[in-house]
């Protein structure tokens, strides 16, 4: 699969995720989300951002119960909570969101 | 505890770092490559001669008969098949491989 | 009493998963039960139907889908460190499944010991 | 990143003794991504670096040469999965040069005997 993006086209795996993380952009986001069925608002680049700072961070995306726990204490309580997130990403934050914002596939290991 | 050992004291220090974490009087499985620590006559033996003094050493026979060794295990480590493997399991509330 | 065992390494270079099925054989023939066996690390390349030995070596992937028939063993193979080494679906030989880390947690949780076997 | 689950009341202790070096082999990092996953289960988790195993936390690492993750970062996350006892083996560290200061993240050091105990109350030791 592939996306258009800013007129280029950039790869992505049969699930959508980014082939390279690299060419990970805002566009690139914006294009994903659409993919996904997402419009992408404010409250959503808070989570997409969070994840990358936290990828740049920790070399891994946050299972759920902690992202829920650092998103509280980040953003304030009204957002830490998994159905807030839910109602971001419906199909769970730990597909969407790390898709949107170009973090490796979850191996999904539970 | 059951503890298992299954390298050469010879190549690897799993043997010597198990006889340092296991309490006194736990159990030690030598099997593969570790029943090369349970014979007479090697820089080994009076480590493990030793260590008899504080652990039960277990050598699981098959390993020594496949290695030619049979005929060399010291004089009491106590030798098991597979069945006895796993009874010793059994009997230890956990099992820890010095891998 | 129930057991979990948990191979790490693959067949042939190590001598783990030989002396984990010789354990398995004879827990069971002591009527223990077998929670699950788990495959991780190069562990889960005991799962390739790929393996062809030569015809005078044990079918090491072979003797367990075989034992898993007919003791209706639950042989799970991590799907990160399978997917890490080429093992999937469409070369998972009979007998195994392919699941999360959990699964090995799981064990730990309900098995009443849990032996390693490895490198 | 997996998806919330959750289990029956049990609660064991797990320790996860690691003995390894990281990068040289696989050991190190797929220990840690049990370690993570383990989190989810809310048992009673404690790593214990044994041997070459003080080397996956020692400070300093930087992968960008050999063309492979850096994934020692990712042990300063193991606070926010409310996993932090973190054992160091004390002979183990002093025997390859090493001190309480040389770590990425808070450890304990414990000498052999002390983990030893540690080790006897465990209900289940997965070793990498």
């Amino acid at each position: 699969m592939a996306l258009q993006v800013s007129g280029k086209t950039i790869e992505t795996d049969e699930e959508g995720y980014l082939a390279d993380r690299n060419q990970w952009s805002m566009e690139a986001a914006a294009a994903i989300a659409v993919s996904e069925g997402i419009n992408i608002t404010e409250s959503h680049w808070e989570v997409v951002n969070f994840l990358r700072e936290y990828y740049e961070e920790y070399q891994i995306a946050p299972a759920v119960r902690v992202l829920t726990k650092a998103i509280g204490k980040k953003l304030g309580p009204d957002k830490g909570n998994s159905k807030y997130l839910y109602e971001l990403f419906p199909y769970g934050p730990a597909k969407q969101a790390c898709k949107i914002a170009g973090l490796p596939k979850p191996t999904g290991c539970v | 505890m059951l503890h298992i050992v299954n390298k050469s004291p010879f190549e690897r220090n799993s043997l010597e770092s198990c006889l340092k974490h296991a309490v006194k009087g736990s159990a030690i499985l030598l099997i593969e490559d570790g029943i090369y620590a349970a014979l007479k006559g090697t820089q080994a033996t009076a480590r493990v001669q030793a260590a008899m003094q504080d652990y039960t050493v277990y050598v699981l026979q098959a390993d020594v008969d496949a290695r030619g060794m049979k005929g060399r295990v010291l004089e009491g480590v106590k030798p098991v098949d597979y069945a006895g493997f796993v009874d010793l399991a059994t009997n230890h509330n956990a099992v820890q491989s010095w891998l | 009493m129930k057991f979990g065992i948990l191979i790490n390494e693959g067949p042939y270079t190590h001598q783990a998963s030989d002396t984990a099925f010789q354990f398995v054989k004879a827990a069971l023939a002591k009527g223990h039960q077998i929670q699950r066996v788990f495959f991780y690390n190069d562990g889960v390349n005991n799962a390739t139907k790929l393996t062809d030995p030569p015809q005078d070596d044990r079918n090491i992937v072979n003797r367990w889908s075989e034992l898993a028939k007919e003791h209706k063993l639950d042989l799970v193979v991590c799907v990160a460190a399978a997917l890490r080494r080429g093992i999937r679906e469409d070369n998972l030989a009979a007998g195994f499944r392919i699941s999360g880390l959990g699964q090995l947690i799981e064990t730990g949780i309900q098995a009443d010991r849990l032996v390693t076997f490895g490198d | 990143m997996s998806e919330e689950m959750s289990e029956s009341g049990v609660v064991k202790k797990f320790m996860y003794v690691n003995r390894k070096a990281p990068y040289g082999t696989i050991y190190a990092l797929e220990s840690l991504e049990v370690v993570l996953i383990a989190a989810a289960f809310d048992q009673d988790v404690s790593l214990a670096f044994i041997d070459d195993g003080v080397y996956q936390v020692a400070k300093g690492q930087d992968t960008k040469s050999i063309g492979v993750k850096n994934f020692s970062s990712t042990y300063r996350a193991l606070d926010d999965y409310d996993i932090n006892k973190l054992y160091v083996q004390k002979e183990s560290m002093e025997a390859r040069g090493l001190t309480d200061k040389d770590f990425l993240v808070p450890v304990e050091i414990k000498t052999a005997a002390e983990l030893s105990a540690l080790m006897e109350q465990q209900d289940v030791l997965l070793s990498f």
